[in-house]
């Protein structure tokens, strides 16, 4: 089976310093892969190269097999990549309406279809148990963590995508909104999308992934079916970057 | 002890049902006690001024007076217009002003001095005004100099070009009848009129399909008395304005009557209502206003950054170059200073009176009219003044800074009340 | 056309009537700006307030800080407040004649002052001549370098600002005299800048890179006394101030006082207080209904027609006739001999 | 394959150990090439710039117009050191040209009218900057109106108050001999390198101790063999400068002696070292950058945002005043143009070239020598060029986007490599 | 025992939007005391009003027993109170140690003790074992989003102060990062310090809290002692505002 998304030999360094070293990193179709790995591993930025927003310094990209080039946010777009980053990329001057569709306005001609956007976002919305928000035309300047958090996430979901990769996507929310996202991930890769979830809640991982990848220092400890591992075994992973038989020796994965 | 109510829902509830016309008011009422005070500091600030020149000099509010207004404000509000675009993104263009003189004077060379008939020169101009925002555009988006130092140099060179196209320093005399009625002449009453009841029924039309459209998806839509008190206010504003315009003004009647709203008064609307329409009904609109507030979340949604750019430059450097052609009519003439001395500072400053930000993403192209209004009233009113030279500039200054200082009161208030 | 329309104001009131039977009109004057000289403001304002105050007429005074926009936004809100004579200096012929031409459509008679409008046809015309003034600023330059007796003198121009048209005329004025000179080799024409908005602090540097450039610069043509004195503050640093002659114009205290320390040579003076009030009788003749007459006339190039104009003669001023100007009443000796100038003064004669 | 080797922790250990000069040099050359280019593309600029024109007109590269540089960019310069305080906090000042403008005509006044002597003169146009920027930095962060407006009513306002101050457009003579040296003269040589001497000796002692003191900490501290090569390079530059500036550079030296550093250079470098220290070594220093890169972060960290805000325009104010004596007396007279027309553009625009934004939060005082030195080689060269008006402007708006230009690519090849 | 935080009655609208209604919460000396609630509820608005960020519409703030007026953060830093809040609050531009003395910089006369902050920068980071920061001098711009975290905890924690509020301060964090601040948590209150720690995580707020109070749609729905309460019941709190005896009746806490 070929991942649908697959990196190899990703080098990148942020002037004199190297972030990642010779990163491999696949996803499937149809099943949920965890990237996880402790805070500084490498996690976003290798999220950022695949997602066009840090060039790469060497390494490939491939997409369905085929090396691709991965230039801009927009390249990642066309390929039918999604992406909730960390940092959100929220436009605060915008209401939430307005950045759902953001770069992918609905038209009516020449001009917008507002009532259309409107009312597919309230359905998305609704949907993710926010029940707070007081109306979707608030900018986003004024929500709270978990609700900008959700924006987010409706985001990247409302579109037609492939791979879809959620960076510490529950991070800010509460119990029933978490819930709502880890269904909501299980159902994406059970229709078929590629998902990639970003977490440091090892009960999170289990509950939804096929897979599990680690990044240690910037470089892969290992790639394993999630029904291989246990608990302890992907912490001393994180924590370490090696685990009996599993993660690096020799400064590369086995 | 043990009765459990039902918890208030209030607010999400309420903006599901169609709110009533007073429901609505509160609304608004709470809306600017809250700190959303759209534009009414400026508006505030503008009656302020107004008031107080009508106090100190009745021929204030003469209808010639009232008419002179557009006229002598047009061509910085144009440019203040286009300006919004670029201020928009955060980024500024300080050659605005003489980009205007540079297409003024491509007008007045190609009508006095190539005998090209009015319509060609004016596309000229505005030509000249594409490429220019192309470049300027390119260079900042493109190169990645900061906009500032880029405008700065075209500032410079446009201030030679502008002496190039005019021969080192004199005078183009402008006489086609045309480009010249543009800022001197006035609409036939008649014509007023038609106008006036066209863009009232237009603005009815638009209001009541919008909401009829709203309603029939099952989403909050204003309530008709609402839209009706609207177009009511608007009808009796721009009515009165407009049969302010059709009384006889001139001083001597016998030699010369003088009536009709200002042409000028047309062309700015027009252009008013387009670039509002683009900004707030358009995804280029939308796209402008997302790298403004945050280039980054707007590169990763994919937007192109660097075409927005440069449209917006494209687009500032257009309306200099409508502005050049109205300052062109006005003086009936170009020469090196057109567009100079203090056009550009007035024409940023009427963006920022309104409300635009310099930080980008907030403002609108109403802002800059508002913001032109003042900068006119206070030229006009200064002008009725009759103060020797050292205190017209104390006094102006100082009356400026009363302008801006209600509208910041007013803001500050609002913020303190929560909103920032 | 000079004189048509503007008379159709003045009704039935006959010019013989005495002064009070009937209100007189209101003039107003717009002056061109406040940096290219301080004449506007000091002198021009100051006279034509005393003259219009003895002849007991409403006036307003304005200055259009040398902006188009606000020039012609003044002359709107003067006939908005009632002007019945309007008095201009127009920053360049093309918004003059845009104000003209509204005044007259309102039946509001114009009056250029010390500039013409061309093509403008206002009722009078009151000035200087401009290229006269150049003209002797070229005639000092040569009178000047004479007495140095330099031989093949380089000289170098430092014109007023390229966006006034004044500044065009004074450079025709002295190309005039100097331009046979250059092409008789008798003189070496040097470094020809212009100085934008006749900033001093600008002249300052481009002379500097002048004299950079061409260290043997033996006459400096300035076109007024402030470039003049940034020229000579160049030169002192070289210590060449006194063997290279300056030029000047408008017999600024700072000019005279640089001629009397023998830094600059020459200085051109406008007697203002003339100018000023052979305009105001214009001026309040109008306003009172009257037609009056004027002394000559002058040929519109535009349109050909004469324009009745009152023209008078600037003056050259050298060391010896700095007096002249105190006399005049033009700058007081307070101002010009304070400090150590007191001697000189008393050398120069000033009483 | 069960052997687990440690895994390399260069980075942190690296950081850890005192670096010795190879390390270091190869360190700078990777943050050069990451993107943390410092001066490096001001300095490249310049040298393009100054080779072009050498290329052009040899008398560039004379030493009288290596002392004439100095004279004719200093008062901008000042000026922009004291923008460089507002900038940093996302504000602009664009009354900062008249404001020296104001100072030059009180110290005018003060000389020439009321016959003080000079220190009480200067101590007045520098009160007055005093009582400017509290003024303006009042309005701006108590009442809240933008700074754009505020200072652009400053901008009109100080205009009138110059023309008051000169009665009415009269030019002021300056006489006083202590002022006009200021601009004008040149230090003895031997003073010039007794300064030199010192200022080395203070560099390499400030060096050596900071190093002594982190080691002692056991801090991470630069070698001895980097403080020695830093040393060594400002020696021979500023050694070289003292020499060129010590020849004599008289046309005729028979008749005058002309030789010596430019009493100017000793200020600004003074006012440089006080305004770096300020900036990067005192709390209130650290405060204006926190407020101009997160106001909100600044405020919740307990720092007086609006007592920062005044201080900073109060600053830039101040250095206006001392730009607007040494103006004054570089033109030995002060007229209603002093601090007017391009210095105020020429101002900002150097601050910005130099790599000072306008958004706040990144900037330092070197930035605007750097910039101001373009600024004034621009100048320079152009006199030199001999051009007319129109192309003179055309070619210096050219030169300056090339200036820039030359600075954004260096920028933006690094950005390409990684940091942003 | 008086609370040494206490909030009576608190009030607050953003314009038409009410967002607490009479909140009251109380923060004893010597206790963790947890603030849980549903994205939105209130909780970072209730913290940011009691930091003196948001003037607060009715009600008053007591501090040891006296009521207190809290305008500015300043006033609250003078009072001893420390918060980190949840949208962090860093300046990008300064680097890790600037960020962490801001606004309370160490001098050595006039000028600043740029090796003393940073040898005490260092200490400070280490002992929340974050591993991977290159250099305490980076800019915070170029953090990782654990990492981040960690700099604005460490800024709190580094001052004397009495009181200590945490918005979510795990929220970013791996799992030997979190243990780490949650047994920070305990210490601090263990050394008499009043701490308030915000979180979604039950887990968290069981392991480290004496007190929980919940928040429900802007009202206090309970104040209760962890012993006293099970998970669910918590949970039940915070989606519906009741659970059993406890709880809203008729809007207001009994
Ligand atoms: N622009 C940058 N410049 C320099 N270093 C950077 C930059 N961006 C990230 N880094 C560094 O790269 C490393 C990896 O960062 P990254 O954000 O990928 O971590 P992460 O695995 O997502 O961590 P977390 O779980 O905390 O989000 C960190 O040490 C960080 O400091
Ligand atoms: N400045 C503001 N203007 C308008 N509404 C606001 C503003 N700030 C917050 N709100 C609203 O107030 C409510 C409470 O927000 P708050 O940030 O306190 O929630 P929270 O309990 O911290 O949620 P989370 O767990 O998601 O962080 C939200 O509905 C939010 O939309
Ligand atoms: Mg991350
Ligand atoms: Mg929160």
């Amino acid at each position: 089976m070929t991942p649908l998304l697959e990196t190899r030999g990703i080098d990148k360094s942020f002037g004199p310093v190297k972030v990642l070293h010779k990163v491999e990193f696949s996803a499937y179709a149809g099943e949920v892969t965890a990237l996880v790995g402790d805070n500084g591993a490498g996690k976003s930025t290798l999220v950022k190269c695949v997602g066009g927003i840090h060039p790469i310094d060497a390494g490939a990209i491939y997409f369905d097999g085929r090396q691709v080039q991965v230039n801009s946010p927009r390249d990642a777009g066309d390929l039918g990549i999604e992406i909730v980053y960390q940092d959100l990329a929220l436009c605060d001057n915008l209401d939430i309406v307005q950045n759902m569709f953001l770069g992918r306005e609905r038209r009516n001609g020449l001009l917008l279809d507002e009532a259309g956007m409107e009312e597919l976002a309230e359905r998305t919305l609704s949907s993710l148990s926010v029940r707070t928000v007081k109306s979707i035309r608030q900018q986003v300047s004024s929500l709270s963590g978990g609700q900008r958090q959700t924006v987010a996430i409706a985001k990247a979901v409302l579109w037609n995508s492939k791979v879809v990769i959620l960076d510490e996507p529950t991070a800010a929310l509460g119990v029933a909104q978490t819930a709502q996202v880890l269904e909501l991930v299980r159902r994406l890769a059970d229709t078929g999308l590629a998902v990639v979830l970003i977490s440091h809640n090892m009960n999170d991982v289990f509950a939804v992934s096929d897979r599990i990848a680690a990044l240690y220092l910037g470089r892969t400890a290992a790639q394993v079916r999630t029904a291989d591992v246990t608990h302890a075994q992907v912490v001393e992973l994180i924590t370490s970057g090696r685990s009996g038989d599993l993660g690096l020796k020799n400064g590369v994965t086995p | 002890m043990n009765q459990v109510k039902e918890l208030p829902g209030e607010a999400v509830a309420a903006a599901k049902q169609s709110p009533s016309l007073g429901n609505s008011l509160r609304g608004y009422v709470e809306r600017l006690r809250g700190g959303d005070m759209g534009a009414l500091p400026a508006v505030l600030g503008l009656i302020v001024l107004c008031s107080a020149f009508a106090a100190a000099r009745p021929a204030f509010v003469t209808s010639i007076n009232f008419a002179n207004l557009f006229t002598q404000g047009a061509a910085v509000t144009l440019i203040a217009m286009g300006l919004v675009f670029v201020l928009l993104l955060g980024e500024i263009d300080l050659s605005a002003g003489f980009a205007s003189g540079v297409c003024a004077a491509v007008l007045a060379v190609a009508l006095s001095e190539m005998g090209l008939p009015w319509y060609v020169a004016v596309a000229g101009a505005i030509l000249t005004g594409v490429v220019i925002g192309v470049v300027l555009g390119t260079l900042v988006a493109k190169v990645g100099i900061p906009s500032f130092v880029v405008t700065l140099a075209a500032f410079l060179a446009f201030q030679g070009l502008v002496l190039v196209l005019v021969d080192e320093g004199t005078n183009i005399s402008i006489r086609d009848p045309v480009i010249v009625a543009v800022a001197n002449k006035n609409l036939p009453p008649w014509l007023g009129w038609a106008m006036y009841a066209g863009c009232v029924a237009v603005f009815a039309a638009v209001q009541l399909l919008r909401a009829r459209n709203r309603s029939r998806r099952g989403l909050a839509a204003e309530p008709l008395s609402l839209i009706g008190a609207r177009v009511g206010t608007l009808a009796l504003i721009a009515g009165l304005a407009v049969y302010v315009l059709n009384l006889e003004r001139s001083r001597n009647p016998a030699l010369v009557s003088l009536t009709g709203v200002p042409i000028v008064v047309p062309v700015i609307l027009a252009l008013l209502v387009l670039w509002t329409l683009v900004l707030r009904r358009t995804a280029f609109g939308r796209h402008i206003y997302a790298v403004g507030g945050n280039t980054e979340a707007a590169r990763r949604a994919g937007i192109a950054v660097d075409r927005i750019k440069i449209s917006a430059f494209v687009i500032c450097s257009c309306m200099a170059a409508v502005g050049g052609v109205v300052a062109a009519s006005r003086a009936s003439s170009v020469d090196p200073n057109t567009g100079g001395s203090s056009v550009l500072l007035y024409a940023v400053g009427a963006a920022v009176i309104g409300g635009t930000s310099l930080f980008g993403g907030k403002g609108r192209v109403l802002d800059a009219v508002l913001g032109g209004a003042v900068v006119a009233v206070i030229e006009n009113g200064m002008g009725l003044m009759g103060y020797g030279a050292s205190v017209k500039y104390l006094v102006t200054g100082s009356v400026l800074l009363l302008a801006a200082g209600v509208d910041a009161l007013a803001r500050k208030r609002a913020a303190a009340a929560g909103l920032r | 056309g000079g004189e048509s329309g503007q008379t159709s104001t003045t009704s039935s009131a006959s010019a013989q009537q005495p002064q009070q039977s009937q209100k007189p009109g209101k003039i107003g004057v717009i002056l061109p700006d406040s940096k290219s000289s301080a004449r506007w403001e000091t002198a021009d304002r100051k006279y034509l307030e005393e003259a219009f105050k003895a002849a007991g007429v409403e006036y307003d005074i304005q200055n259009a800080q040398n902006d188009k926009t606000a020039f012609q936004t003044i002359a709107d809100q003067m006939i908005t407040n009632g002007a019945t004579v309007l008095m201009i200096v127009n920053l360049d012929s093309g918004t003059g004649k845009t104000v003209i031409d509204k005044a007259r459509s309102q039946g509001v008679a114009t009056i250029d002052y010390d500039r013409l409008t061309l093509g403008g046809g206002a009722a009078y015309y009151v000035s200087f001549d401009n290229t006269k003034v150049g003209q002797l600023q070229g005639e000092g330059l040569v009178k000047c370098l004479a007495d140095k007796k330099a031989a093949k003198p380089i000289v170098a121009y430092l014109n007023g600002s390229p966006t006034d048209n004044n500044a065009t005329l004074f450079k025709n004025g002295y190309d005039g005299v100097l331009k046979p000179k250059f092409d008789s080799g008798e003189y070496v024409k040097g470094p020809d800048q212009s100085v934008p908005d006749w900033d001093n602090a600008q002249a300052g540097t481009i002379f500097e890179q002048m004299l950079t450039k061409e260290p043997k610069i033996a006459g400096v043509l300035a076109a007024n006394d402030g470039l003049g004195n940034a020229a000579i503050t160049v030169l002192k640093k070289n210590n060449l101030n006194g063997k290279v002659p300056v030029t000047g114009q408008d017999a600024t205290v700072q000019g005279l006082q640089n001629i009397l320390a023998g830094d600059q040579c020459m200085t051109v003076y406008k007697a203002v207080k003339k100018e000023a009030d052979a305009a105001a009788k214009l001026a309040v003749a109008l306003a009172k209904g009257e037609k009056p007459q004027a002394s000559g006339s002058v040929k519109d190039p535009e349109t050909g027609q004469d324009v009745p104009s009152e023209l008078l003669e600037p003056q050259a001023v050298y060391a010896d006739s700095v007096k002249d100007v105190v006399a005049d009443g033009y700058v007081t000796k307070e101002e010009l001999c304070a400090g150590d100038f007191a001697k000189k003064c008393t050398e120069a004669g000033i009483q």
